[in-house]
């Protein structure tokens, strides 16, 4: 059933909609190589990076669009791409 | 840890890979936090949002139409004031009532009514996200599609070097209406964008911050150079970063040595048709506009 | 407490003793008076809320729509091009659910210019999902702006509502008008207090999505079906109000006057009725089916009223232009099979409907073999 | 019912005549309507206003053609407008003037303007000309003309006016007589 006028009641459902299929690359993180200044945190438009329970910042595949935003603005390349293969 | 944790756009919208609107609404509400009620002109970021029964966004949200952002923005704040003095909701909590539109829908259509809730003093915060075109329907020029950008309506062709007009220069536009707190901001420097967000919010009456948003479908470059183009925006001065509080004018950021236009316009496909001698000129009438503001 | 007041003065008191809490207004002749009135009433603090004075009849809607939707009490006043100018948004604000009631002081349109009244301003907003009410005096006005909140706020209708009354015929005109006690009425209406749609940080949804195509086609019917509702909750409200107040207007969607023994009915909307009743008073066998609410089309009532009519003459002040009717006209011309059903243009852009024009329109539908459209006391 | 046309020009207040008789037929208990003629007329051009006094609920929604009674608040409108249009063979006319004017009515006539120049200090002829339609029709009384200005204008104005009502009510009673 559709809501009245349309309304949606749950905040943020739109992560049911795994948007890491639209991929090319895939950027990959290296933790040992990270300085944690956040740059890749805060530049990514899916908020798909964020800190884990250690303090290491981790990408989310579920939502990762493959940008690599975050691979052109690490400032010391922790992150690299690699080609999506199925 | 230099940025706040909360996150109050959800992943999963459709914007496209690499798109700096998402970027800058997430920076947007790291800083306004969950008491925040945000409007949405009809624009990119409302559609890529909001398909139904999907939404990104976990703070109140609403769009109503193109052009009224200003009216449903100052609707919601007059809502909230009566409710806290008739009804007691809200009591001791502030809410920031904030409208986030595109250019399209801000310099052009939604112009009348912005400039009315500017004028009225409501209380409300309005960022421009700025992609110097209609990108929802497919790149048509904006009043704030900047001089020789091609368009699907200004294309460059055998006679034409695109758009033909300056950008139109919204902040200035609404430092005029006397509004306490206007600035720009760039999606590249997160940091003073913040800074400012914040700021507004904690100043009384209407706010207005314009930022720059590179967008890689419409302006042409790579997904991952959305924060490197908008950086050589605000590098080459052509997108200076200031803030203008209660009429005082103060530039945000000073580039050590402006860098030549020319890097900016090479890095994007929507300048493509320049010669030397037309990013030359461009060169001139960017010295010229950062001399007016001492850059 | 009776006062003689204009009828824009009269919906601004049912504005007042609604306690209604965001008001935004743009002004336009011949509502403006509604909302001088309502900034007085303000300025001596004798109705707390807050007062958009927004730039444009389109930002006023909008204004209204952001107020709605966070969940207060709202109103503005409109009339002809400033109405057409909120076209869109009317759309939005039904579409939303939002209860927004105003007061459309009905006008011309242009071109040419013309500030006096017909109905074609708000009949050209009869489907943009907005209940539609046509007041036939001034003290009509007063309680269908109260009648309207009751209404719009009903938890099976949700759906804006238009109040309509004729520019100066009634706007300008003063005449007795019972007012009546606040405490009642801000009993009988309450707090506006949605369940559906309201901002709120504490419950953060989210209102005015993308309607995708496969939600789109159902929040329109959903819009039809609390129409559908509409139609007994204003029965219903017309009783309540009466019980209360002791006034009612018909059965709230129709009035029937004269129509025991009626061979020939007219059918008409707004002011014009007073004058027909004081004309066939004075006749035989001719009756009044007066249509209050537009929308909901009241069809059922229609069929009931119009069964026995022999002659039916619809006057509409509007004309849907390369169909030589008015939206009455057709509209009746569609509930009823088989009858002979005239059409009376009358009214356009100020023209007076007088006594003799009333009569004219009787005779003539008496006469007429088939039907007809006939423009009333217009030139060549 | 008895219906009354007001002649004046823009800015003269007809509108406001119109309407204080209204007020004034509804607090002598009788039901009644007033509405103006509106134009595109400014200040100055010949306006018209309507009342309309009953004993019963008024429902009638079109203008006076055939009125009891015309109030001409500005005796130069005779040059410019048939103020006698409609005007029903034994209905009465009220007119400021400061001669003996004779027409095929019943005619009153009255300086409205030299009371209003004596009691307000300006030619605003409105509340003395509903004051002296009171006196020559005796349709309303003098007190209800006078709470109904009293309610229309706030303070000193209201007196001035209620004044200039009475004035001239009485001017006519003392010309033509109860």
């Amino acid at each position: 059933m559709v809501n009245i006028a349309a309304i949606i009641y749950e905040p943020g459902n739109s992560v049911r909609n795994k948007t890491g299929g639209w991929r090319t690359f895939r950027p990959i993180l290296d933790i040992k190589k990270c300085i944690k200044c956040e740059k890749c945190y805060i530049f990514c438009p899916e908020g798909a990076i964020q800190e884990d329970i250690d303090g290491n910042f981790i990408i989310d595949y579920d939502y990762c669009k493959g940008c690599l935003i975050c691979e052109h603005e690490c400032p010391v390349k922790a992150i690299t791409r690699v080609r999506e293969e199925k | 840890m230099q940025y706040p944790r909360i996150e109050l756009f959800a992943p999963g919208h459709r914007g496209c890979a690499g798109c700096g609107a998402a970027i800058i609404v997430r920076q947007i509400l790291k800083v306004a936090g969950k008491d925040t009620i945000v409007t949405t002109p009809t624009g990119c970021l409302e559609v890529f949002s909001t398909p139904y029964p999907e939404t990104s966004w976990k703070v109140p949200w609403i769009h109503v139409a193109f052009e009224c952002a200003g009216a449903v923005a100052s609707g919601i704040e007059s809502a909230i004031k009566v409710l806290k003095r008739k009804r007691g909701k809200f009591k001791d909590r502030k809410i920031n009532v904030i409208a986030i539109g595109g250019d399209g829908g801000t310099a052009d259509i939604g112009f009348q009514s912005l400039s009315g809730a500017m004028e009225r003093g409501h209380n409300i915060l309005y960022i421009m996200y700025d992609n110097e075109a209609y990108m929802n329907t497919g790149i048509q020029r904006s009043s704030a599609t900047p001089l020789y950008a091609s368009t699907t309506t200004t294309p460059a062709g055998k006679i034409s070097k695109g758009e033909d007009r300056p950008k139109k220069d919204m902040a200035m536009i609404m430092a005029a209406h006397g509004v306490p707190y206007v600035a720009t901001a760039c999606v590249s420097y997160p940091d003073d964008l913040m800074r400012k967000v914040k700021k507004a919010l904690s100043i009384e009456g209407p706010k207005f911050i314009h930022v720059l948003q590179p967008c890689t479908t419409g302006w042409g470059f790579p997904p991952e150079k959305t924060i490197e183009i908008g950086r050589l925006a605000v590098e080459t001065g052509v997108f200076p970063l200031y803030e203008i509080e209660y009429g005082e004018f103060r530039l945000t950021y000073r580039p050590a040595k402006r860098k030549p236009v020319k890097e900016y316009i090479r890095a994007q496909k929507r300048y493509r048709h320049l010669t030397d001698e037309d990013i030359e000129r461009l060169q001139k009438y960017i010295d010229e506009k950062c001399k007016l503001l001492g850059l | 407490m009776k006062k003689v007041i204009t009828g824009t003065s009269a919906a601004a008191e049912a504005v007042r003793l609604a306690d209604v809490d965001v008001i935004a207004a743009y002004p336009i002749t011949p509502q403006t008076t509604c909302v001088e009135k309502l900034a007085e009433f303000i300025a001596n603090g004798e109705l707390d809320a807050e007062y958009i004075k927004v730039e444009s009849e389109h930002s006023a809607m909008a204004a209204c729509i952001g107020a709605a939707a966070t969940g207060v009490r709202t109103f503005t006043a409109t009339a002809s091009q400033g109405l057409a100018l909120m076209h869109e948004l009317l759309f939005i604000a039904a579409g939303m659910r939002l209860p927004i009631v105003m007061l459309v002081a009905n006008r011309a349109l242009s071109a040419p210019i013309n500030i006096w009244c017909d109905h074609q301003d708000s009949i050209s907003q009869r489907d943009t999902g907005w209940i539609q009410i046509y007041a036939e005096s001034n003290q009509e006005t007063l309680d269908s702006v109260i009648q309207a909140y009751k209404i719009a706020e009903n938890e099976n209708v949700l759906l804006p509502v238009m109040v309509c009354i004729d520019g100066f015929i009634l706007t300008h005109t003063v005449e007795p008008v019972e007012i009546p006690d606040e405490k009642k009425v801000r009993e009988y209406l309450g707090v506006y207090e949605p369940k559906h749609a309201y901002l709120d940080p504490d419950r953060p949804i989210t209102q005015g999505p993308v309607g995708v195509p496969e939600c789109y086609m159902e929040t329109r019917k959903q819009i039809e079906k609390a129409m559908e509702n509409a139609k007994k909750v204003i029965k219903d409200v017309n009783e309540e109000y009466y019980n209360i107040f002791g006034r009612k207007y018909g059965n709230g969607l129709v009035e029937a006057y004269n129509l025991e023994n009626a061979d020939t009915v007219l059918v008409a909307m707004g002011s014009v009725c007073g004058t027909i009743k004081d004309v066939i008073d004075k006749m035989e066998n001719v009756g009044l089916l007066r249509v209050r609410c537009f929308r909901p089309f009241p069809k059922e009532d229609i069929r009931k009223f119009l069964e026995n009519a022999e002659n039916i003459a619809v006057i509409d002040k509007n004309i849907s232009l390369g169909f030589n009717k008015g939206a009455l006209g057709i509209e009746i011309s569609s509930v009823l099979k088989n009858k002979k059903i005239c059409n009376y243009i009358a009214g356009l852009g100020g023209r007076d409907v007088r006594i003799e024009d009333i009569k004219f329109i009787i005779d003539h539908v008496r006469k007429a073999d088939d039907d007809e459209t006939v423009w009333v006391n217009c030139k060549e | 019912m008895i219906e009354i046309r007001f002649h004046g020009r823009g800015g003269q207040g007809a509108v406001t005549a119109a309407r204080i008789l209204a007020k004034a037929a509804f607090y002598d208990g009788k039901y009644c309507q007033a509405f103006p003629f509106f134009g595109v007329e400014r200040r100055g051009a010949p306006v018209k206003a309507f009342t309309r006094i009953d004993d019963k609920p008024i429902r009638l929604r079109c203008q006076i053609y055939e009125p009891d009674y015309i109030v001409v608040q500005d005796s130069t409108l005779l040059d410019v407008v048939n103020v006698f249009e409609g005007l029903k063979k034994d209905g009465a006319v009220i007119i400021n003037t400061v001669k003996d004017m004779e027409f095929d009515y019943k005619t009153y006539c009255i300086d409205a303007t030299g009371i209003a120049l004596e009691v307000l200090g300006v030619p605003i002829v409105n509340t003395a000309m509903v004051g002296a339609f009171a006196g020559a029709t005796k349709l309303v009384s003098l007190e209800s003309i006078k709470k109904a200005i009293l309610e229309t204008f706030s303070g000193k104005l209201g007196e001035k006016n209620a004044l200039a009502a009475e004035k001239a009510y009485n001017e006519i009673i003392k010309k033509y007589g109860e």
